[in-house]
């Protein structure tokens, strides 16, 4: 065991938890004012609910014995076995369950992507249901083919440093068909749905970003020259896939924007993430570029010729970027980065590109076909969508009975009435109350 | 001249908008109030206390018309902005003494 | 010394500091918009004023020689002595001042989290001698108590790893002690006081629970499977808290919370913190779970029921949370976890719940007893409370002559006048400053 | 290597990075509400931008192999040589690129420091070219100076531990010439330009003292006593300048404000910036108590009796502050402290003041000089300033085409069309649309 | 028909609702303004520079009552309204021509 | 009494005011509101996707009052107010049945 690496996997895990409240803000910042805490609520309990199951039976699931290169035993439930010594076959210099809870940190972020796609139209009760399901249906056999000792995309040769399939693409598919079965949100093409706090919007961009260096450098799972690379590459990928949609954008629009920037930077910290641990500065110069100009097309220009209400884009982002990411990985790979790694394409090794595309196209099968089906499942037990009535109050006030901002408007204390129950009234001397004195120091 | 004072939900912004530029008219002032009446309020809950809050969102749309259109507006807006149900709101209409146009000067129905 | 360690130390540092700022915002969010600079001014202020107060004498108090079980005596005045090597009493493998500067964070957000009681209504300058005299007389007795060598509850065998009875149950308590001394707010009980920004709220949440890694592992000192450990029952704890607020409020009124998940997951932090270093991920299971419940009740029924204002909840949340925490170290620590620690009931040591309550009784009486002293002679010198006028415009106004969003309502540098001094009147060149031109670059 | 200091360095380049998102935010809550994005696109965009120009040439002009004491030659162009392993001329235990991206994210901050000078006035081309050239212009250079090898200020023996002369001096007196060159903002002086949001920017300068630590501590390169030292030693300055800007402005003008406290904190981060690897806690004291009162001094007297307009303080604040910390570094830096350092005049050694004077005036003269060439030179291509009609209306909308709260006022969808370009509107089906069904799941 | 129109302190919008409910009187609608008039302003202080601030928030209220009750509105408005401090505010009255409920379409004094 | 009712730029707020003061007025009542008529909206953009937005910010100032001054509050408004530039808004006048200080009960002109 090692202090160094056991401090750079814990910090890590901190840095990516922190991931899910910016990808909450990040997205918070884009909806409505009257849905603004419904999603930043969903990222929040993604946490709570995620952290649970996967100390039950999610890790076990993952990283757990394989089964048939499929999914992992059970022989882990209740992290039974996971303790303080290391597990040599994921990290021999770190607490097996420091290795644990950093992979938790990924299992919530990824759930917690998809939530943009729900954005604005999604019962609470349902949404718990599908998350639950989709964490250990979805999530965790897909972070066991390509990560878990005996995974079949592991053994393949699959390449996918932090998540280019695990998280992003699966999230992105998942989103893209869970917002077609959702529907679009009410209004949508006819009405503006303009974000009602880009700060916001950005703060949570740039918690993402810095988090992100936890996600791709901590993925080396030691603190060394590997780490290193990754977090630089992580940090240029991200730096010009921000310039390229900026650009991007002006030349098509007229204009460089705040939402632009950051989402470009979003795009490049995607595509680079499956190639972080394999790839020099300039493929991931080339990378950002890029994502940043093809997940820009597939946001300004094919969802709105395909129609579709992937609310904040998850699909166009993470799905587009870490499919580009997980094929460019393919391309750029090199061992001179990473020995234990593979080349790419350009460093003369063209069958890496056809596992990475194996890898790809798998994923985006998978996980197409579990979302339908959990969908499925669970609009069978409560229905998936608010009512129009519901939609047009928001779904601050109709699934969580509060408002993001219920004192901004009035300014003052103002413009409610406060129903005392009768056990409060009981209990207050009216006298004191209003003159505002207190217990008294001086008899 | 007149001015059609008119409150209605939010959410039906967009149609009233409509109605009224179909109809010619694209002068409007447009301001965010809350308001109670007939409309039952809704319920909020901030850590386990229940707050009934009955004064909610509402839109205040000012439109100051010629007197022979009045009834006109009047009648599409409250097309427009009606649902039906309780808290649709109300159009007030009021007399105005004059009316002035500030780039130009120009007073009278010429400035509206 | 360790270079591992100390970068875990000095980044754990650095975590809990952020903590007290996520306080602030926690806070911030859930008073009315015209107070909300006044709360994060008061945390914001105590993270200088104990900075300060630890450096000069706050740190001897606490850490240095013993004297008579009760405090430290001054010879570390002015961090003489404490230097760059380390003092392997409180850590071998790193520098005595980066034990110093961790504790000093501990030392910081506890006096933080009591302003959520005093929120709304206390004078600025009363704040100010209330605090620097309550970190004074009440953390540093208690924190050498606890943690200090030679500390009574220490030597008693009291467990408290990263400060259920130090931190929460001191701040707690003196929170409802001061509460009850200023007396409810004006309007408690007949007007709606509701949150102004839950957003902002979710996001000091969120940097409270990031934070608390560091504060709860970091407790360990050193980074290998204590801290790992400590890490992953402070993250499942939290989760838990969270979820099992949520279902109770649910059930009780009827809607799954933003707020009432947020708390939660606080309620969750708070239980586990002094147990971090002694159990296992089903007993933090556990801990969190019934953590959530209590803590609701005390602050949706009990606080109610007694009728007095805690603002913010701190005793709801940190009193309870803190008390039930302490407690439970006593159930479910195990040596297992920690060989350095001891067995709680439930591993065959019953006399350690004993022991514990000792902690606890002897922290709340100590607790309220000085608060009560400190505001009574803080009363002498300055009024407590602002008056009736005066908490009717908020206290950014009136306390520090700000407006919290100065330029949202009016959407427009309009609606103020700007009184110039002679001073900048008479600098001004009144054509270059209506015409916008600056110097000249071509002449 | 040492995977303990790899972590330390890792860590700190990420909070280091995440510093220039909390300038953002400092800043965006002090402007006015219609120029919330212009500001922090500025920021966010250096990030990408120096990143960027970084790793192509910025790393190797600054740290590569000396050319005549004055700058790096292009060895390392494109990171060429720039690898996992370290390079003991910079730090022996860390990896190279570990050293290049920390270094990286000084790089960015100080250009993200002048934006507050340019605030709510420059056009968004003209700020690209300018800080482009900035960077590399005048950032890198004055870096190799005073920290590569080679550079004359090192040879001279000149203190500067994390960029007093590198960061503050530069950034804040070329913030102070182009608010010169570019003229008081419209209204300057008879209009109130009130802070929007403050808890935005306390929000801000939280995340800044936070990432400081990293700045800071850092700088030593390996995590060990001295970085311990310059950690203890960033905290109390911080602590006591924003006390003791608090209670002079609370002398002056008699009130105690939340803005003048978060001011005062980075006037101190700024002072000890170039000593904290030099003095020891007493010093700080000394250091941050003078920051906070010369800096308020500047801020609140100097500006308006010279009537320049700059917007936020750039130069009152880093300009000053750096300048006095750079020189009480001459004044008060011990040995016993850092062997490696050097004693101040306080400790006999009046030498290094005179030292660090040359260090302070050579950056002066040549920020203040090149500022003025790139300037003029970007004003040849493109109007530097916005006209007087876009400055009304606001920069967001103008530069940007954003509103920053698009939803905040209007509280609703409302007030806005949609222009549907033909695309959408050709692939959209009504009817789907408004009733809000999706695709059925049940046949 | 008449509005009454009245704007006072922020803090008074509950009381005023509540006498207004016991006279049985439910509808209106509240912007939130700004107003100046004799009352001082305040002095806000932003890194050591004093701004004059004196446009303060208030509440304006309006209420569309029948002819009849003006006179007992308005008083009942004007004393919960009060705290006999400069600043409370104005009662504005205005004529009203018509007014139509949205929902239903009925207009006159069966519309408010 | 009569109620002059400006809407106009927000960036002249401080001018009307400052007008007004010279000629004796201070009481009024400012509401930020949004309004469109012949001015051009703008565009934003939005990852790729363009709105018009027509309803622009405007400023609403309400003064009451006594009936003589009317026409001089007009025109130093109207002056005050004016770029030249479509947009720069319009001013109503309404009459006014009564007015009522809150703090003192006074009415009519007294109470202004
Ligand atoms: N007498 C009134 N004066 C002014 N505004 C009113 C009055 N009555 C109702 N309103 C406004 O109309 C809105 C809708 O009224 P409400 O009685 O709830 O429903 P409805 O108009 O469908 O009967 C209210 O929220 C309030 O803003
Ligand atoms: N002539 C007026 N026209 C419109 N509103 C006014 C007028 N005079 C005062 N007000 C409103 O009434 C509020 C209170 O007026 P003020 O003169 O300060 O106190 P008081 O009403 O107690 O004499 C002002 O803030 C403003 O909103
Ligand atoms: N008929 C109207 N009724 C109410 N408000 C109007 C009307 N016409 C215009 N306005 C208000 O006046 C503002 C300016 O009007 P506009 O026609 O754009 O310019 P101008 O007054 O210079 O001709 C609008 O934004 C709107 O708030």
């Amino acid at each position: 065991m090692d202090t160094g690496d056991t401090t750079f996997i814990l910090i890590s895990a901190a840095l990516v938890m922190l991931m899910t409240p910016g990808v909450a803000l990040f997205y918070g910042g884009m909806v409505r004012k009257k849905n603004v805490l419904s999603i930043i609520m969903q990222c929040f309990i993604i946490i709570c609910l995620v952290s649970v199951q996967w100390v039950l039976f999610g890790y076990t699931l993952s990283f757990g014995p394989d089964q048939g290169h499929l999914i992992g035993d059970l022989s882990w439930i209740g992290l039974n076995g996971v303790g303080q010594q290391p597990n040599p076959n994921y990290a021999a210099t770190i607490p097996h369950q420091a290795f644990m809870v950093f992979q938790l940190m990924f299992a919530i972020i990824t759930a917690a992507l998809i939530t943009g796609s729900l954005a604005e139209r999604m019962r609470f009760p349902a949404f718990l249901g599908f998350i639950l399901l989709w964490s250990t249906f979805v999530y965790d056999p897909l972070a066991h083919w390509v990560w878990g000792v005996g995974g079949w995309l592991r053994e393949l040769g699959a390449l996918d440093f932090a998540g280019g399939t695990v998280v992003h693409i699966s999230s992105g598919i998942s989103g893209l068909v869970a917002a077609l079965v959702l529907g679009r949100r009410k209004g949508y093409g006819s009405e503006p749905f303009l974000p009602h706090h880009l700060p916001m919007t950005v703060l949570g961009a740039t918690l993402l970003w810095f988090g992100w260096f936890g996600f791709n450098a901590g993925s080396a799972l030691t603190a060394g020259g590997l780490a290193t690379s990754a977090f630089m590459v992580t940090n240029t990928a991200a730096a010009i896939g921000a310039l390229s949609w900026l650009f991007t954008e002006w030349m098509h629009r007229g204009k460089p924007t705040m939402l632009g920037a950051v989402s470009g930077g979003v795009a490049g910290l995607v595509a680079i993430t499956p190639a972080a641990g394999f790839v020099g500065p300039m493929a991931a110069l080339l990378i950002g570029l890029v994502a940043g100009v093809i997940c820009y097309l597939a946001v300004g220009i094919l969802k709105s010729r395909l129609g579709y209400d992937d609310s904040l884009d998850v699909f166009g982002i993470h799905g587009v970027g870490g499919t580009w990411g997980a094929l460019a990985t393919g391309l750029f790979a090199s061992t001179a980065v990473n020995s234990a790694g593979a080349n790419g394409l350009f460093f003369g090794n063209p069958g890496q590109l056809w596992i990475q595309l194996i890898g790809v196209i798998s994923t985006w099968i998978f996980a197409t076909a579990l979302t339908l089906v959990i969908l499925k499942a669970v609009s069978v037990v409560t229905a998936l969508r608010v009512s129009a009535e519901e939609e047009e109050q928001g779904l601050d006030i109709t699934q969580h009975g509060e408002d993001g901002y219920a004192d901004l408007v009035i300014g003052a204390p103002v413009g409610h009435d406060f129903l005392r129950g009768e056990i409060i009234a009981s209990s207050f001397k009216k006298p004191a109350e209003s003159s505002g004195k207190g217990v008294s120091l001086s008899d | 001249m007149t001015k059609i004072e008119c409150i209605f939900r939010p959410g039906k912004l967009e149609d009233v908008k409509d109605a009224l530029g179909k109809f010619g008219i694209h002068g409007m002032t447009v301001t965010q109030v809350i308001g109670c009446g007939l409309q039952k309020g809704r319920t909020e809950v901030y850590r386990g206390a229940e707050y009934s809050i009955n004064l909610l969102p509402k839109i205040k749309l000012e439109i100051v018309v010629g007197d022979k259109d009045v009834d006109q507006v009047v009648n599409l807006i409250a097309q427009a902005a009606r649902t039906g149900e309780i808290g649709d709101g109300k159009i007030f209409i009021y007399p105005v003494a004059n009316a002035t146009r500030i780039r130009t000067g120009e007073t009278g129905e010429m400035a509206i």
